[in-house]
């Protein structure tokens, strides 16, 4: 017998509200720092290769996380590369609809071995396909903060 | 481990990847020769990334590995290397590295505003409580039941951030006196600042090794020869505070499987959880290192000194060495290990310590794990 | 630490490093909410709050009266039995003295958290506040009222108990 | 070689798009007792051991695992919380019995979802703060991103995927614990608002309310308190790289990993032995993926053969009988140990009107959901196979 009594009633139904009331600020780390300043400051990508892997990993760790060993072989990366998957997004975070449906991405940039997930625009989407070569769009100087939002977003490179 | 910081600029990956790699690289091992990983970390609300134990993966040395995430609130950190026990005395590996990582400085304005969560959501958190309280209301339950004067509750502060001076990772070293802890602000009664462990970031890892492997990797393995674990009721309310009866259960169980029949002989020294200076007190009663209300008197008198018939604390504690939660309770098992293997430097007990027990605490006044580790 | 070991990692910084941005940093806000269903044994709780009612549950394999109620005795692993209303009243169990509030800023007017057993129950206790009093002059084993919003103010919460107040002897 | 250990006692509530009636004590409270009551185990006597699955942030609680003792008997008792699946939770209980120490476990696991206002806003905390998360994506991307790289790589298509949402749904017709039966068929899943393309909303299982219990026991202790106890043969379990941008996007090398070890556990079993699987169909294409990754066929013939009736509850490879995710309501850190109560059934022949002839040896597996590439997988037989 697991209940000798339930509710039958939705007059009876009790619910409370709540929330998880904190908020967060995040260090950028010790390898975010240096890959994320460098966006900033001078609108270059860097990647850190792994000697042992022969991995360029991109965003750099301070180790690799396949052999485990320290990182220090910090590599400029082109700022451009291939679409190795990609959807629409029609909706926002929260749920609702977008007014333009949103294209993310994973982006292996040229001499990296990973890719990065960022947005893509200036194209349709029935138009982007596994393979596609795009190209960083960075903010202007003065706007950018040391985010990875200071690429505002990748675009396809004209044929 | 790492040191024990209020901020640390790495992220939790970082911290977990440097306690990690520590670990494997102090027995000579190599990353291929870890078979199975696993995490130990408190609140995801400190990190502030739900599902934290899948985000730390890489840093802690777990790609492509068997690994998973254990958590019983602030007993973690000594439950952490329990687990990585039950990996390899299952027979299924040879090795586990164990891993304890928390960031809590992430949690804004204060990390105290995430313990506001831990709260029953209907019948508590609207009151708006703090952590404090409960510790307070047990503390208050504590020292009445016994009556106890606070100066002997003060003297473990005293004690464990004297003896952090010798940790090289520790955040709270000082030399204070009884009459500082007495005069510092309270916060709430009876609970005052000195009274309590701050909150930091940091991470701490162990790598457990089989019988045959450990023989090969080194001549003087240190052995978890006691486990115990025990978790009382969530209705907190509905007990009597004064005595941690699930911390007793869990040494039972830990005792037993080490075949330890008279503690307060055959334990050489203790590290019980210390967030704040009662507990030390209240965790010697449960782990029966002394009488019931006993271990105000046994503080008081200097006993419990590193150089004291029953040292407890030799590392500084979690009041000395900071409290990131897991991370603080696996240090302890880093303590163990370096006392037993006589490779504490300054905080060297003396005498020939052989047999020692780590404890950690946490839920809502709940939680007890036990692990006893012989020379 | 270990002899063998001579350096620990870590880079400490200072709150101001984030503040001025001498480290960078990125910030959020969860949106992290909830409506958490209270069931059969909280809901009527919560409920008879409303009617200015605290009731318990009664097991009557191991007799015991508890609050806040559940429909299951933890200790007998069984369905308990009954609903029993309980007094308004209460022993102080244990107490203490806050000065802070949840997010750690100090307060002016000190708070009483308390665990004040019921009177009926056998050994249950609940958490909240001591007020009309003088945190000087609250003592272990003293009894205490509830003091209840009125009939309009209360939402079945709860905070429909205001405090309790010392009961002058 | 580890202590045997078998399943003795399975219990699970209904499954439901909402279960508003009950907090989630008086579920796991249900759950418990109808697990014990199979099990026929007392247990503040019996049960030594028990282990709950459970993350903060599903649950709107921190440090959830102070709340898990009273309602399943395990105050005053050895109780852990695994921060993951309750398949996970079953490794761990089935690792204590191998020590010696512990005889009898039990396992739990639950969701309350529907409390949750938004998941998505959950989900997207387990993004990464700093490369990840502040693209301010929908996190269903993550699936978006995976399902376009596996089908560009495996060949399978989209209409083969709609095909598992129907076989699923379908399936869940004759399961009276599922809470997302329906008559769908694949032009209807094809037809649904794309989400994050290809992924259309009904390529995505809905979330559902409920709790299981699992009672675990030594081969000595089984064998005293039931009949027809339920072996674990095989376990295993693996995390590839949590990091979006280090991943393999059309493999999911977390479920190969695990599903070589538990075969590799489980030395006498091979694929063809196996009579039928409960395995993660969270994402419609995770079906189609996992059952190509663990070797049940090759790259590229998963979607043919769901075409073709092969994983269908009559074909040779009966895949998800029970409606899986898609048909009985996804439940977070619940989904595995739901599949694993699934297959116990089966093996016990007791699952009624979805009953699998002749089962005797069943396999499980479990991913943890976005964005992790974490799972475990279990093979388990009944007494005398």
């Amino acid at each position: 017998m697991s209940f000798t009594e339930r509710i039958q009633s939705p007059e009876d139904l009790k619910h409370v509200k709540g929330e998880m009331p904190v908020n967060f600020l995040y260090t950028a780390g010790i390898a975010g720092e240096r890959f994320l300043r460098e966006i900033k400051e001078n609108a270059k990508i860097l990647g850190v290769r792994c000697r042992k892997c022969h991995i360029v990993h991109v965003p750099p760790k301070i180790y690799c996380e396949r052999c485990f060993e320290r990182l220090y072989d910090w590599t400029e990366l082109a700022c451009e590369g291939q679409i190795e998957t990609f959807t629409t997004c029609y909706f926002d975070a929260d749920g609702n609809r977008l007014a333009e449906p949103q294209i993310l991405a994973v982006i292996r940039l040229r001499g990296a071995n990973e890719g990065i997930v960022h947005r893509v625009q200036e194209i349709r989407d029935r138009d982007v396909h596994v393979g596609m070569e795009v190209k960083a769009v960075f903010r202007e100087k003065k706007d950018r903060i040391g985010s990875v939002l200071d690429i505002a977003y990748f675009k396809p490179i004209a044929p | 481990m790492t040191k024990f910081m209020r901020r640390a600029q790495e992220t939790g990956k970082e911290l977990a990847y440097e306690a990690a790699r520590m670990a494997v690289d102090s027995c000579g091992l190599r990353i291929e020769d870890i078979e199975s990983v696993t995490m130990g970390s408190a609140p995801d609300a400190f990190d502030g990334v739900h599902m934290k134990g899948e985000y730390l993966i890489d840093g802690a040395g777990a790609w492509r590995k068997p690994y998973m995430r254990n958590y019983v609130g602030g007993g973690t950190g000594v439950f952490a290397p329990i687990h990585g026990w039950q990996h390899v005395a299952s027979g299924l590996f040879d090795t586990c590295l164990v891993v304890c990582e928390e960031k809590m400085s992430s949690c804004r304005p204060h990390p105290q505003a995430a313990f506001l969560t831990i709260f029953d959501n209907f019948t508590e958190r609207p009151l708006g409580p703090n952590l404090l309280w409960i510790f307070a209301l047990e503390m208050h339950r504590y020292m009445h039941v016994h009556k106890i004067p606070k100066e002997k509750i003060a003297a473990v502060s005293v004690k464990n951030k004297k003896n952090a001076l010798d940790h090289p990772c520790a955040q709270l070293a000082q030399k204070i006196t009884v009459e500082d802890v007495l005069n510092s602000e309270v916060l709430v009664w009876p609970v005052q600042r000195l009274d309590i462990s701050p909150t930091s970031d940091g991470a701490a890892a162990v790598v457990l090794a089989s019988e045959d492997v450990a023989k090969k990797i080194t001549d003087s393995p240190v052995w978890i020869d006691g486990v115990g674990w025990n978790l009382d009721t969530a209705y907190w309310t509905n007990r009597d505070l004064y005595y941690p009866q699930y911390v007793e259960n869990a040494a039972k169980m830990a005792y037993q499987m080490a075949g330890i029949k008279n503690p307060r002989q055959e334990i050489d020294f203790a590290e019980p959880y210390d967030p704040f200076d009662y507990k030390e007190l209240h965790h010697m009663e449960g782990l029966m290192l002394c009488k019931k209300g006993e271990a105000p008197d046994l503080a008081w008198e200097g006993l419990t000194q590193r150089d004291g018939k029953l040292p407890v604390c030799p590392s500084g504690g979690l009041l000395g060495v900071g409290n990131p939660i897991a991370a603080a309770g696996l240090m302890k098992i880093c303590e163990l290990f370096w006392q037993l293997r006589r490779e504490a430097g300054k905080r060297q007990i003396p005498g020939d310590p052989k047999t020692a027990v780590a404890q950690a605490w946490g839920d809502l006044m709940q939680v007890g794990t036990v692990v006893v580790m012989r020379a | 630490m270990s002899v063998k070991i001579k350096e620990y990692a870590g880079t400490p910084l200072r709150e101001e490093d984030l503040k001025q941005g001498k480290v960078l940093s990125i910030g959020y806000w969860p949106k992290a909410k909830y409506t958490w269903s209270a069931g059969v044994a909280i809901g009527r709780y919560l409920t008879e709050l409303k009617n200015a009612r605290i009731v318990g549950r009664q097991c009557d394999k191991c007799g015991r009266t508890v609050v806040p109620p559940r429909m299951f005795c933890e200790w007998c692993f069984r369905p308990n039995d009954r609903w029993v209303i309980l007094k308004d009243s209460g022993v102080v169990n244990t107490y203490s003295i806050s000065h802070i509030a949840a997010d750690a800023t100090r307060i002016k007017e000190p708070l009483i958290p308390t665990v004040i057993q019921i009177d009926g129950t056998t050994d249950a206790g609940i958490l909240h506040l001591v007020g009309e009093a003088d945190p000087k002059e609250v003592k272990f084993g003293m009894k205490v009222q509830a003091v209840w919003k009125r009939p309009e103010e209360r939402t079945g919460a709860i905070t429909d108990i205001r405090y309790f107040r010392p009961i002058e002897k | 070689m580890a202590r045997r250990a078998a399943v003795i006692g399975v219990g699970m509530t209904q499954l439901r798009s909402i279960a508003p009636d009950l907090s989630y004590k008086e579920m796991m409270f249900e759950a418990a007792v109808k697990a014990y009551n199979d099990a026929g185990v007392d247990p503040r006597r019996d049960v030594q051991s028990f282990i709950c699955s459970s993350e903060d942030f599903w649950e709107g609680t921190s440090i959830f695992d102070e709340y898990v003792p009273d309602q399943i008997g395990a105050s005053l008792k050895p109780v852990c919380t695994i921060s993951g699946d309750g398949l996970y939770s079953l490794v761990t209980a089935y690792m204590q019995i191998s020590t010696g120490l512990i005889d009898v476990a039990a396992v739990e696991a639950h969701s309350k979802s529907s409390e949750i206002v938004s998941i998505r806003n959950i989900m997207s905390l387990a993004l990464d703060p700093v490369y990840v998360r502040p693209l301010g994506a929908d996190p269903y991307f993550v699936a978006g991103l995976e399902m376009m790289r596996y089908l560009h790589e495996s060949g399978n298509t989209r209409e083969q995927c709609a095909k598992v949402v129907e076989k699923n749904r379908r399936n869940a017709l004759r399961n009276p614990y599922a809470a997302y039966a329906s008559e769908t068929t694949a032009q209807d899943a094809l037809a649904s608002e794309a989400v994050c393309r290809p992924l259309g909303r009904m390529d995505i299982a809905e979330p559902a309310d409920g709790a299981a219990v699992v009672v675990l026991a030594s081969e000595e202790k089984a064998k005293d308190f039931c009949d027809d106890p339920v072996w674990i043969l095989g376990l295993g379990w693996c995390s590839d790289t949590p990091c979006l941008e280090a991943r393999e996007w059309g493999q999911a090398a977390y479920a190969k990993v695990a599903a070589d070890k538990t075969f590799k556990m489980a030395k006498d079993v091979r694929p063809k032995d196996v009579d039928l699987l409960e395995i993660d169909d969270s994402f419609s294409y995770k079906e189609l993926q996992h059952l190509e990754t663990i070797g049940f066929c090759k790259e590229g013939e998963a979607g043919i053969l769901t075409e073709k009736g092969v994983t269908a509850p009559d074909g040779e490879i009966p895949v998800n009988v029970s409606g899986g995710s898609l048909g009985m309501g996804y439940t977070f850190e619940m989904a595995g140990l739901q599949r694993l109560c699934e297959t116990v059934l089966q093996l016990r022949n007791r699952a009624g009107e979805h009953q699998v002839k002749n089962a005797r040896t069943g396999f499980v597996q479990c991913w943890r959901g976005i964005p992790t590439a974490s799972g475990a997988a279990m093979i388990l037989a009944s007494e005398g196979s």
